[in-house]
């Protein structure tokens, strides 16, 4: 079997949304270098919906298309429904995953939660911390 | 397609491929069988032994089939640790950027009591002969340290090795399945005790290997049953195999040099290309090095993205070796060689063979560049080290 | 030539042979590689897997790769025996006729201080689910029992040993080298928790293997390395190999029904008539039989001289197993059923496939009762038989 | 490599001096049916001279060859010669035979021994033991 998936490498090959928003409302970033991926988020909110997603990813080739499919998930959404996007609507976006890749789709939903984050901090909106684990749920470092 | 991940894998040769077919459709024989159709197995078999044996200096006698390198690399550490336990030896040495093969037996061994020391390989990936001798102890029953190392292609001083070895009365073992073929392997005038190869590395059949061992040194069975291969390696003999490495080593080893020096040639050509990235840097030893291995690290980027998007413009190649691939812990080569986990995860390993040409080289030096920067641009680390927010490690 | 020797090895199938070319030339990556060339061999790897599963009841992901049946018998055992041994169950229920690659590793465990209980086989070399069921112990680690003898073709009753292991809650492993693509095999159906078989037994190439162990058997490395086989079995897959024995199986147990039915007419004729011979007697189950099978001792005649007269009028056959040829003793399987040594020491086994025609056995039929008589007719033994000097033994 | 050499294949499929001598002057027998392999030698001397030789053989192709050969290497030749015979003579004179045969030639230099010794004993004549080893010297049966 081809290691991923054609959606996997279409939006490898053409990620959406990639770059920087410079006057962005909110921007997460997780991951870290020694684990090979990390993912940046930047997001522009209006009314409570994003109105721009751009991202910025070192990683492998599903971390890339993670980051693009997320971003393509939550762009138009209201805020409340960014927060319910998880790795499995991200994996599932993109036909599945090698199971040792998962942990891509894991950061992908934790970049655009900590962007959320971000955005809520920045507006000083009170926010629930079961709605943003850090960096640590993913278990790429840990195996 | 280019392919330039030679040291994954090779293609048959031509040679390789019809000593195969006409085991399969002549000599199919059972080389244990007493009529005619099996005694022609069992020559065949013998010739490629001798075959072989002569490639590497060696008698046939010395000669054992295994189906591969791994297998081989294992029963001789599992042999020479079995002869010292016998006598309480138990330490090994050996270095911290073997092939896996090589290091989880070790570890294996490790949990069954011995005492197992890495040697560190220094910022180019080789150990000394001195650090060996150093290492010696009256309880070592084994030295083993690769002939050239598959992720950097350094090769490292095995003569020099053996003699401190043979001096000190320690069995010496090598895992020459980078070399063979691609270096000069003499077991005698090296003073080798025991040597691994694996015949698809050099354009034979995958599924196949040898274990040298010097006459005088008893092998451990891994594989116990009926009493091929003198009783050292039980199973039918997978003789096409056989015939097919003694085809493909013959070959190789009749243009050692001429294809070393054309492959040299390109290797030099990419490594000067690559060097101009900024921010990279080779890996391994740049003059002990194998004659098809150019290895880099590209900061900010990381490696199976620039091989997915190489692999798009036709280029094969790998990152890391190919069997630790589906892992996701950097290399434990480049760590041993001092490169940090960031830069670890951004390699690329481009290994020819005498196939590769003059126009390969021209389509990869335009291709890595063109992605790596692509790369980093969408790279938050990159990012991060060009603003200064963070360090460049290269 | 009368190839009647099938049973030591068999002449590729022409599906197996193109679907090695196939790989050697076109799917030739390592199956770790990323780039297409890699995952197109891996791919074709894959596609062995779920075709050899299919033919045996299994799923893919229950198959594991080896390089032949001697290297799957001796990894079930080891891994059986480590997982009874974490337990604290060190006996271990196996027959007196089993291959050397069972009954050898056997005996390292027993040095290992493994408790090894060889259930004897009678005179039709069988044992009962009964005989399995009375030897389980509280700390029975495993029960390994061959589904059919290679010297003389008894079929075991598997399905029921399985279910009497099932029952007890023992491991149950079975050599069924000679059984698969010649007798249906249903792991799942037949409680089979391990089985091993040898690709070049049914038409696929030597140095191929397949360990079946079902989903939640752990099974122990013998080779240590890379993380091939799902960890289970470390080297560079051998691709062409996998691909040519899936195509042998599957293409032997398409027809595994008409095979039977034309093979076992052509054993019954041989056996008919190599019975007329005076003092010879068939060995192994005349009924629960290999169809191919035919093996007879005949009494004042050593089988090496038997084999090469026969070999001189173009016939290939076998005396005992090919694998044991090189040793003097006489077949531990004609022993375990009862046979004097003088009369193991004259056996012929002749092992038919598809591909044996009437003509076939109507050759053999003059051949080996002249040759027989030819060979009696110079032995001193034979002479004192007949002037009543020693007592005949068949 | 063949198993034998040409030569053990001709004395095999060609042994010479096969059969019995009705009226011998000494037999001599080893080995046995246990290990696989019984040589008879029958001798007729005339003058201290093999002036015939046969022998049956229940063996391997090597016992069959090692005798035919024994028995061209004795005949015609006077005792005391007879008595050199040497099982490494034997296999030379075979061209060798494979090291787990070796035992076929030294079961023929001992049935011709044998049947030296029977007839020195059915003419009253004195004879050296350590000219007529057991069948036991063979290791085919210790292997
Ligand atoms: C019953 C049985 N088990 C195991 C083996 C070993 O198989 P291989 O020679 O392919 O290792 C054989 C044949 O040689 C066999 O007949
Ligand atoms: C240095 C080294 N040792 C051992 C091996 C193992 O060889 P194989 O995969 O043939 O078992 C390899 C290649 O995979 C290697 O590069």
């Amino acid at each position: 079997m081809a290691l991923y998936s054609e959606k996997v490498m279409d939006h490898f090959r053409n990620p959406r949304n990639v770059g920087v928003i410079e006057d962005a409302d909110g921007v997460g970033e997780v991951g870290n270098a020694v684990c090979g991926d990390i993912m940046k988020i930047y997001l522009k909110i209006e009314d409570g919906i994003v109105a721009d997603v751009k991202f910025e990813t070192f990683g492998c080739g599903s971390a890339i298309a993670s980051s693009s499919m997320a971003t393509e998930l939550v762009k138009g959404k209201p805020l409340e429904q960014v927060l319910q996007l998880t790795n499995k609507a991200v994996a599932e976006a993109l036909d599945g995953l090698p199971a040792h890749k998962l942990h891509c789709s894991v950061l992908a939903e934790e970049a655009i939660r900590a962007a959320v984050k971000d955005y809520y901090e920045r507006q000083g909106l009170p926010c629930s911390p079961k709605d943003f684990p850090d960096c640590g749920s993913c278990e790429g470092c840990r195996r | 397609m280019i392919y330039a991940d030679n040291a994954a894998t090779t293609k048959m040769s031509a040679a390789a491929i019809s000593a195969m077919l006409n085991c399969m459709e002549e000599s199919w024989g059972n080389p244990s069988s007493l009529y005619g159709l099996g005694q022609r197995a069992s020559e065949t078999l013998q010739s490629a032994r001798e075959r072989i044996a002569a490639c590497i200096g060696a008698s046939p006698k010395e000669i054992t089939f295994t189906s591969g390198g791994s297998e081989a690399d294992n029963q001789a550490i599992r042999s020479a640790a079995l002869l010292g336990a016998r006598k309480g030896k138990r330490h090994i040495i050996s270095t911290a950027f073997e092939h896996h093969a090589v290091l989880h037996t070790l570890k294996k061994l490790e949990d069954e009591g011995f005492e197992i020391e890495l040697l560190p390989v220094g910022k180019l990936g080789t150990v000394t002969a001195q650090q060996v001798a150093d290492a010696i102890r009256t309880d070592t029953a084994l030295v083993t340290v690769m002939y050239a190392n598959n992720e950097i292609g350094s090769i490292l001083p095995v003569s020099e090795i053996g003699a401190v070895c043979r001096e000190r009365g320690v069995l010496f073992h090598t895992d020459a399945v980078q070399a063979a073929g691609h270096l000069p392997v003499d077991v005698k005038t090296q003073n080798i005790d025991m040597l691994s190869l694996s015949a698809h590395k050099f354009h034979g059949p995958k599924g196949a290997g040898v274990l040298y061992a010097r006459q005088g040194v008893p092998l451990t069975r891994l594989i116990e049953g009926g009493a091929q291969e003198r009783g050292r390696r039980a199973g039918t003999e997978n003789v096409a195999a056989a015939a097919g490495m003694a085809a493909a080593l013959e070959e190789t080893c009749a243009h050692m040099e001429e294809n070393a020096f054309k492959v040299s040639a390109l290797r030099e050509r990419l490594i000067a290309g690559l060097s101009q990235i900024p921010h990279s840097a080779l890996n391994g030893d740049p003059v002990n090095r194998l004659p098809g291995n150019v290895s880099f690290c590209f900061e900010g980027v990381e490696g199976e993205s620039l091989l997915l998007l190489l692999d798009d413009r036709g280029i094969c190649a790998s990152s890391g070796s190919a069997c630790t691939s589906g892992s996701l812990d950097p290399s434990h080569v480049l760590l041993a060689i001092g490169r940090p986990h960031e830069v670890a995860h951004g390699s690329l390993r481009l290994s020819l063979c005498e196939e590769n040409s003059e126009a390969d080289a021209a389509a990869i030096l335009k291709a890595v560049p063109e992605i790596v920067a692509y790369l980093r641009n969408m790279s938050p680390l990159w990012k991060d080290k060009i603003s200064g927010k963070r360090e460049f490690v290269l």
